[in-house]
């Protein structure tokens, strides 16, 4: 019974590490699926966190925060989509200046709008997105052993990590069942086929690209005001590219999507709960070995058993008419 | 005695389904269209020819909306149109089947027949209906594919009926067919005409694109000639001759037919036996496959694409490994080497997709000409490649082979079809080597280049080399070919001398015979 | 010689919640008291440590103060470069005429908040979340399990580590999620030592109903109510005191430790946690204190033999 | 697409475009700063006299731009293969290990010594660290994206484990090894030209950035003018052709990666025995990821690449005199121009060259009239 109580602790934290590299990994798929190669996750969820928490600091409501941030999210989105799209520029170096203006201008903007060293002033109640309880959550917890599973791991988060998982079904449908998901994929895989099916292969791409935006500005706000309680410069520390990396593992696909990033969530919460505790048989082992492991064994992962990794055909390729 | 309608023009006609007035289109300096004007009649098969390059694709292209026209007007049925995009030709009737098809090789045939017109947000109704059409047009025109396979993995005659299909699922009155049969066989070609016959009977319009006269003669009510970015001249294909359009072409008098004298045949140079090709899944590609091609011959393989020829010219070259079985050169074993070392051993590979293989088209077109042959001594300057030197190779191969233009620094992917197999043909005959494989050496060339190039292997084979060539023309295949061994599901099904009539072949390709 | 301040903050830079801010605070400080300008600057990258020494150097800027122990380097080198000018270097000792170091005994600051973290946990378990698994930041757990383990021999300390590159100090999202596996395991108070970092773990306890432990400067305040104390590091008193000394001439160089006895480290109290503290937490803690500085408490020093006993 | 290359002479195309490229970056970002109250002008001015104007400011521009050649190159030298190395930062830093057991082990030996193991050193680190997700993506068909993302973590990681546990220097609050002898130091640049009359000022620059101008060179030449280049273009550009020809893929992929580690590695020669003279966390500081940049800025050719490490130098030694002499102008303020740059020079290249075209052909047409 303990260890279920303890398995379900660490699978509860394995959901909420996960959130925001799902929500950055389905905002990649999105963009990725269509052509357009997003290394500027990174960036714009720094925005997102940015603007999601100076406005519920502002304005004190955490929805208005999400606007906010979504917004900021989408405007970095079509700067990049303007680029690789309009412009047919390169989509690796407008990720990247993605991310060096969205680290710049949130440090900057913080520290003149809030003088607390980039920060934004933490934000409480309403200004951040409460754990939500689903029903049957008490009589769960006081259960204990396998209510607690419940009460851990599926009750008790915000709304933006049921929103996310919600992410992953939607994503699903609309990329395989839908109209527009066909087209999307059909653009990301020979753009030439959809523009003399007659349909505007930038149009698609900008769509994919905004709801690209979307999610990164879901992912910012719950690292600001729901995992947080405001913003930090530089809190993404990195999720963008883990994210990336897990799209990759993935295939780009939703479902697996979210299997990896529960993986990437769950062997953080395993080392995180790990660490300093000795491991029969080795006893004492460095911190250093639970806080590779995540990584360590990802590698080992993908060499083993996930195989050959083929990304959209057209991803990362400028569309133009001539071959 | 039946009458044909003589065109009358006292009574009104019905209006063109197409006139194009003046179109001009250049790419920067390149004017690939000079004041072109073409009609076609409405529920007629219109036929264009022409030399690579000569600005057939990018004529049609202007009018599928997919390029722009500088100048000029289109008029369909009648009345002026603005053709902006692709969106608009579709709206006006119009469909096209491009040469390089554009299909999304990861969908299903359903997918992708259904793109950009599903109607409805939601796919399942879409679906519905374009499983109906598919079930309806493989009634009545035989035009079969399973909907549900996925493209990439179907052969080019599937996939170019999946195009067709594309385009009558938006409802065409007007289909454009780019080079269509390039890559089929004689039997699915005449699928197609037969299909387009009665498309034509169903009061379609039908303009296609092609470089082989013979069928120009067989399908088309009209053809228009086309030379240098001009329309040089429009016929009614009854009142005109095979002869008269090459000349038109070219600009010079073409031999259809290179003559070749008989072979003499001497050792045996490649010796193949009981050979087994398997892919990843295990299935067998190859079965027990067992031939010679001795010197001064050429043994021709017919069959239908997708029956194992590819994969055994590749595994002969050492692309693929071999399940089972022997394969020598000359003397040596060579099954199981790497395609290094058995092309070290005096055989060359013309292989027969160009773009995928036997050329990186993104590099400039002299170090294509040391593709495969990187590791050649002459070509070495101590540690680095001479740069001299396979330039130096370069320009002669392009002098001989007569590649247009003669610019070696150009980026490969900027010449034609027709020049970049020349390119590829230079590279592998001048090594002079023991056993030359090709593979369909004159897909999408044009006639005047196909001349060239039969001359040349006719030239290798004079020169005592043994050659074995996989074609899917009968008619190129019977005109080389000392020999003709016949290939169905991976095994050769038959032999026969070249003068055997084309039927005949066909069916033992079909695996009737066996 | 003129009176030319300047100050030259570490990557973490002048707005850090941390030691970097507490810098800026005494120049601040001072500035108002004395009336006197400064000139900072925020490095970006390793190479510009000596470089922005020496342009300090170069326009005359007097006394040059460089905080944290990674600018030991350029500061010995710039030093040699201008022996007229003064220097103080905070976390590290650079032994050169013109050059005061100033160090902190954290690891007694550390001691006491152990003190009131044991007091305080009911369950008798208490966390500690720092940044980086180095040497530093091991001395303020070292000593935090001490005083802790002094004051009730049976508890548990749960340690962490966030981790290995830069981002370890600005990840409040992983900080939290640490502080929530120990509070998951029993732990009811939890100090960190981790930057930006530990912005997360305080949220994390103030959201499980649990107390954080601030670090470096008043973090009491970020959840009133909420946070036990703040282990305090004061370089904004030694910035303010070098520049002082400086202004009136008593410059001195060598090095000064600053430990309980002299003020340097110190548990926060205030308005904010006034109610956290009993008196019999504020007694005990006042004693130990006392004793560390009568010297009957020896605190030991992560730093002296990489080890913690305990 | 409308204006592509080719339309413009070379001249415009490879001066004039960047140029005006460059000017609509220094126009946004100077409306930034207009917005928090500087001058714009003069922030150019400082940005441009700061890097450019003085013998320290442009010695460490050349420092800043050797890192960048290193990782430009290592990029690019993948990027040729087909492949996309994530991981210089990560290889760097391996490579700082090794360059530091060398010079550790050599302490008190002369530099000139020194250098060519530690150059050894540097490369065989990078190269190693690069190797195993290499070798993942050829013989496993792992993607190298993820695993070279992975590598840069576990070699953070590795990092910090043997700084704090096995190589630290006893005593330091920092993780770092103890500072190698003066003799064993990469002498900066001012020393080697101070005998001759020239004073550079001080600055870390040294005996590196030729190394790093030689491995330009060499990429250069490896790249268009050996056959192992040739193998490698081929297979980036078109893998079955590449099979075809005789290429074994899975060498190819190994060997491009070693190289593109190796090169990644030698900035550490720079960093540990140029300007830092110990191993310390994080002494790459991000530019394996700013080669990623450079080496597309650069279009993958070395001289490109030299030319792109030599705007970011400016970029970072510019921006450091910006926010030293301007305290308003923040660091923050720097990378948000920084990324401006990017965007507007790199991404946004095409954004001038349409109305060129036109302004090139009015003008050719009134020539012509
Ligand atoms: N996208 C393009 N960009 C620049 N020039 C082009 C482009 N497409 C075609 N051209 C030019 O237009 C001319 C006509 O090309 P087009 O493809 O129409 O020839 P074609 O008659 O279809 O040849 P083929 O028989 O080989 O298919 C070519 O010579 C080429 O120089
Ligand atoms: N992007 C381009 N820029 C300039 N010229 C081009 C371009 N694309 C094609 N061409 C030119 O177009 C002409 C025809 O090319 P195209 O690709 O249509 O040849 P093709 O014979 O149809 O090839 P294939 O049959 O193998 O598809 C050639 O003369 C070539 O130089
Ligand atoms: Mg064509
Ligand atoms: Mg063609």
């Amino acid at each position: 019974m303990e260890f279920v109580e303890s398995a379900a602790l660490v699978l509860g934290s394995a959901v909420r590490l996960s959130v925001p590299l799902l929500l950055a990994c389905l905002a990649g798929l999105w963009s990725e699926r269509s052509g357009v190669v997003d290394i500027g996750l990174e960036g714009k969820m720094l925005a997102a966190a940015f603007a999601a928490g100076a406005a519920a600091a502002v304005t004190g409501s955490a929805w208005l925060g999400l606007l906010a941030a979504v917004l900021v999210s989408i405007a970095f989105s079509l700067v990049h989509g303007f680029a690789s799209i309009s412009q047919r520029g390169n989509q690796i170096v407008s990720g990247v200046a993605i991310n060096f203006v969205a680290a710049g201008l949130t440090a900057l903007l913080g520290q003149a709008w809030f003088a607390q060293g980039g920060r934004t002033p933490p934000v409480q109640g309403d200004a951040r997105f409460q754990p939500i309880d689903l029903p049957g959550e008490v009589a769960a917890r006081a259960a204990g052993g396998f209510g607690r599973l419940w009460s851990e791991v599926v009750s008790g988060h915000n709304i933006l990590v049921y929103l996310a998982f919600l992410a992953v079904p939607v994503t699903w449908y609309a990329l395989g069942r839908t109209r527009f998901g066909l087209r999307l994929r059909a653009v990301g895989e020979n753009p030439h086929a959809v523009d003399t099916a007659g349909i505007s292969v930038a149009g698609l791409r900008y769509a994919a690209v905004t709801i690209a935006g979307l999610l990164c500005g879901l992912a910012g706000t719950y690292l600001a005001i729901a995992q947080s309680a405001g913003f930090i410069r530089d809190m993404t520390a990195g999720k963008g590219f883990i994210a990336l990396a897990a799209l990759v593992f993935a295939k780009w696909r939703p479902v697996p999507a979210m299997l990896t990033c529960l993986l990437f969530g769950l062997l953080d919460a395993v080392a995180i709960r790990l660490q300093g505790t000795p491991l029969p048989v080795v006893g004492p082992v460095p911190v250093q070995v639970f806080q590779a492991l995540p990584y360590v064994l990802t590698v080992v992962l993908l060499a083993g058993f996930i195989g050959r990794a083929i990304p959209p055909r057209a991803s990362g390729v400028p569309y133009t008419k001539d071959r | 005695m039946p009458i044909a309608p003589i065109p009358d023009a006292r009574i009104p006609a019905l209006p063109p389904a197409i006139e194009l007035v003046g179109i001009d289109k250049r790419f920067g300096t390149v004017h690939a269209n000079r004041d072109i004007h073409l009609t076609v009649d409405k529920g007629s098969i219109h036929g264009i020819v022409g030399e690579n390059g000569a600005g057939k694709s990018t004529l049609m292209s202007i009018l599928y909306g997919f390029y722009q026209a500088d100048h000029g007007r289109i008029l369909v049925d009648g009345r002026e149109v603005r053709i902006r995009s692709s969106a608009d030709a579709i709206g006006l009737g119009i469909g096209m089947v491009h040469q390089q098809f554009m299909l999304v090789e990861t969908f299903t045939v359903l997918e992708n027949v259904i793109l950009g017109a599903e109607g409805a947000p939601r796919l399942a109704a879409a679906e519905a209906r374009a499983r109906g059409l598919i079930e309806r047009l493989a009634r009545d025109y035989g035009l079969t594919v399973d909907p549900d396979r996925i493209v990439g993995e179907l052969s080019v005659g599937e996939q170019q009926r999946v195009e067709i299909l594309k385009a009558l699922f938006r409802g065409a009155e007007t289909l454009i067919l780019d080079e269509p049969t390039a890559v089929l066989t004689p039997a699915e070609a005449d699928h197609l005409f037969r299909i387009l016959r009665r498309l034509k009977a169903e009061g379609k319009t039908v303009v296609i694109i092609t470089h082989k006269l013979r069928e120009i003669m067989a399908v088309t009510d009209t053809v228009s000639v086309m030379r240098r970015g001009e329309v040089v001249a429009t016929w009614p294909t009854a009142a005109t001759t095979v002869e008269r359009i090459a000349e038109a072409m070219v600009g010079r008098r073409v031999l259809l037919h290179v003559p070749k004298g008989s072979s003499v045949p001497g050792r045996t140079l490649l010796a193949v036996e009981g050979l087994d090709v398997r892919d990843g899944r295990g299935a067998r590609l190859v079965e027990g496959v067992t031939f010679d091609v001795r010197a001064g011959e050429i043994v021709g393989i017919a069959g239908v694409a997708g029956n194992g020829q590819s994969e055994l010219l590749e595994t002969i070259a050492g692309i693929r490994r071999p399940s089972a079985g022997g394969i020598r050169l000359g003397a040596e074993a060579i099954g199981g080497l790497d395609p290094a070392a058995i092309r070290a051993l005096g055989l060359a590979h013309v292989p027969e997709d160009r773009h995928r293989m036997g050329l990186v088209l993104a590099l400039e077109a002299w170090e294509n000409v040391m593709l495969g042959y990187q590791d050649d001594p002459a070509y070495q300057a101590g540690v680095l490649i001479d740069g001299a030197a396979v330039r130096a190779a370069a320009a002669d191969r392009f002098r001989g082979y007569d590649v247009r233009p003669p610019d070696i620094r150009l980026r490969t992917g900027l010449f034609s079809g027709g020049n970049q197999q020349k390119i590829v043909i230079g590279r592998e005959m001048e090594r002079d080597p023991d056993v030359l494989l090709v593979g369909q050496p004159t897909r999408g060339v044009d006639i005047g280049a196909i001349e060239f190039i039969h001359r040349r292997l006719i030239a290798l084979r004079d020169r005592g080399k043994a050659i074995l060539l996989v074609s899917a023309e009968l008619d190129e295949i019977r005109s080389l070919a000392d020999r003709v061994l016949c290939m169905c599901g991976g095994r050769i099904v038959g032999e026969c001398r070249p003068e055997t009539p084309e039927t005949e072949i066909g069916l033992m390709m079909a695996g009737v015979a066996a | 010689q003129q009176f030319q301040p300047a100050i030259l903050y570490d990557l973490g830079g002048r707005n850090d919640k941390s030691f970097n801010e507490a810098a800026f605070m005494g120049a601040e400080k001072f500035k108002k008291d004395a009336g006197a300008e400064y000139r900072d600057f925020e490095i970006q990258n390793d190479a510009q440590r000596e470089q922005a020494l020496r342009n300090f150097a170069r326009r005359g800027q007097n006394p040059i103060i460089a905080i944290g122990f990674s600018q030991a380097q350029a500061v010995e080198k710039v030093a040699k470069e201008f022996p007229d000018i003064k220097f103080a270097i905070v976390d590290m000792v650079v032994d050169l005429p013109n050059v005061r170091s100033i160090l902190f005994r954290e690891q007694e600051g550390s001691y006491l908040v152990g003190v009131l973290a044991a007091m305080a946990s009911k369950s008798g378990k208490i966390g500690f979340v720092g940044g980086m698994d180095i040497p530093l930041i091991s001395r303020f757990a070292c000593g935090y399990v001490q005083g802790a383990k002094a004051t009730n021999g049976k508890i548990e300390v749960y340690q962490n580590m966030t981790g290995t590159t830069g981002a370890a100090w600005s990840d409040p999202v992983k900080g939290g999620e640490l502080a929530r596996s120990q509070i998951d395991r029993g732990a009811d108070v939890v100090y960190h030592a981790a930057g930006g970092t530990g912005i997360g773990v305080l949220q994390a306890a103030a959201d499980a109903g649990k107390l954080g432990i601030g670090v470096d400067s008043n973090q009491n305040g970020l959840h009133p109510g909420k946070v036990l104390t703040s282990m305090l590091k004061r370089v904004d008193v030694a910035v303010y005191d070098s520049l002082n000394d400086a202004k009136s001439g008593k410059f001195t160089a060598g090095v000064k430790v600053l430990g309980l006895a002299e003020g340097g480290v110190g548990y926060a109290m205030d308005n904010n946690n006034a109610a956290l503290v009993t008196p019999a937490m504020k007694a005990a803690a006042d004693k130990a204190a006392a004793d560390i500085i009568a010297g009957t408490i020896k605190v030991h020093d992560y730093m002296a033999d990489k080890k913690c006993p305990f | 697409m409308s204006g592509s290359r080719g339309e413009l002479p070379p001249l415009v195309d490879y001066l004039v475009v960047p140029a005006v490229n460059l000017t609509l970056a220094f126009l946004v970002s100077g409306l930034v700063v207009l917005a928090i109250g500087e001058n714009p002008l003069a922030a150019v001015r400082i940005m441009l006299s700061g890097a450019l104007g003085y013998a320290e400011g442009v010695g460490y521009t050349l420092y800043y731009t050797t890192n960048f050649i290193f990782t430009g190159l290592a990029v690019a030298v993948a990027f040729h293969a087909g492949l996309f190395n994530i991981g210089a930062e990560g290889q760097a830093t391996m490579a700082g290990l090794g360059v530091a057991i060398v010079c550790l082990a050599f302490d008190g030996a002369p530099w000139w010594l020194v250098l060519p193991f530690a150059v050894a050193a540097a490369a065989l680190f990078g190269a190693g660290w690069a190797f195993l997700p290499g070798w993942a993506q050829a013989r496993r068909g792992s993607h190298i994206v993820i695993t070279t993302i992975m590598f840069n973590f576990i070699a953070a990681t590795v990092m910090v484990y043997l700084l704090v546990n096995v190589i630290g220097k006893p005593g330091a609050m920092n993780p770092e090894t103890r500072t190698f002898a003066e003799a064993t130091r990469l002498p900066p640049i001012r020393d080697m030209l101070l005998p001759l009359g020239f004073d550079v000022g001080t600055s870390p620059l040294n005996p590196s950035f030729f190394l790093a101008v030689l491995a330009a060179l060499l990429v250069w030449l490896l790249v268009w003018h050996s056959r192992l280049g040739y193998e490698m273009r081929v297979f980036g550009f078109n893998p079955t052709a590449a099979v075809y020809a005789g290429i074994d893929p899975a060498r190819v992929v190994m060997v491009a990666m070693m190289i593109s580690g190796a090169l990644a590695g030698l900035l550490a020669v720079n960093e540990v025995m140029g300007v830092q003279n110990r191993l310390l966390l994080e002494f790459v500081g991000g530019a394996g990821f700013v080669g990623i940049a450079v080496a597309l800025m650069g279009r993958a050719h070395p001289l490109g690449i030299v030319l792109a490490a030599f705007l970011f130098g400016v970029l970072y030694q510019g921006g450091a005199e910006l926010s030293f002499e301007r305290p308003k102008i923040s660091r923050d303020m720097v990378v948000v121009i920084q990324g401006l740059v990017i965007l507007f020079a790199g991404a946004l290249e095409h954004l001038a060259r349409p109305p060129l075209v036109r302004l090139f052909r009015r003008t050719r047409r009134t020539a012509e009239a």
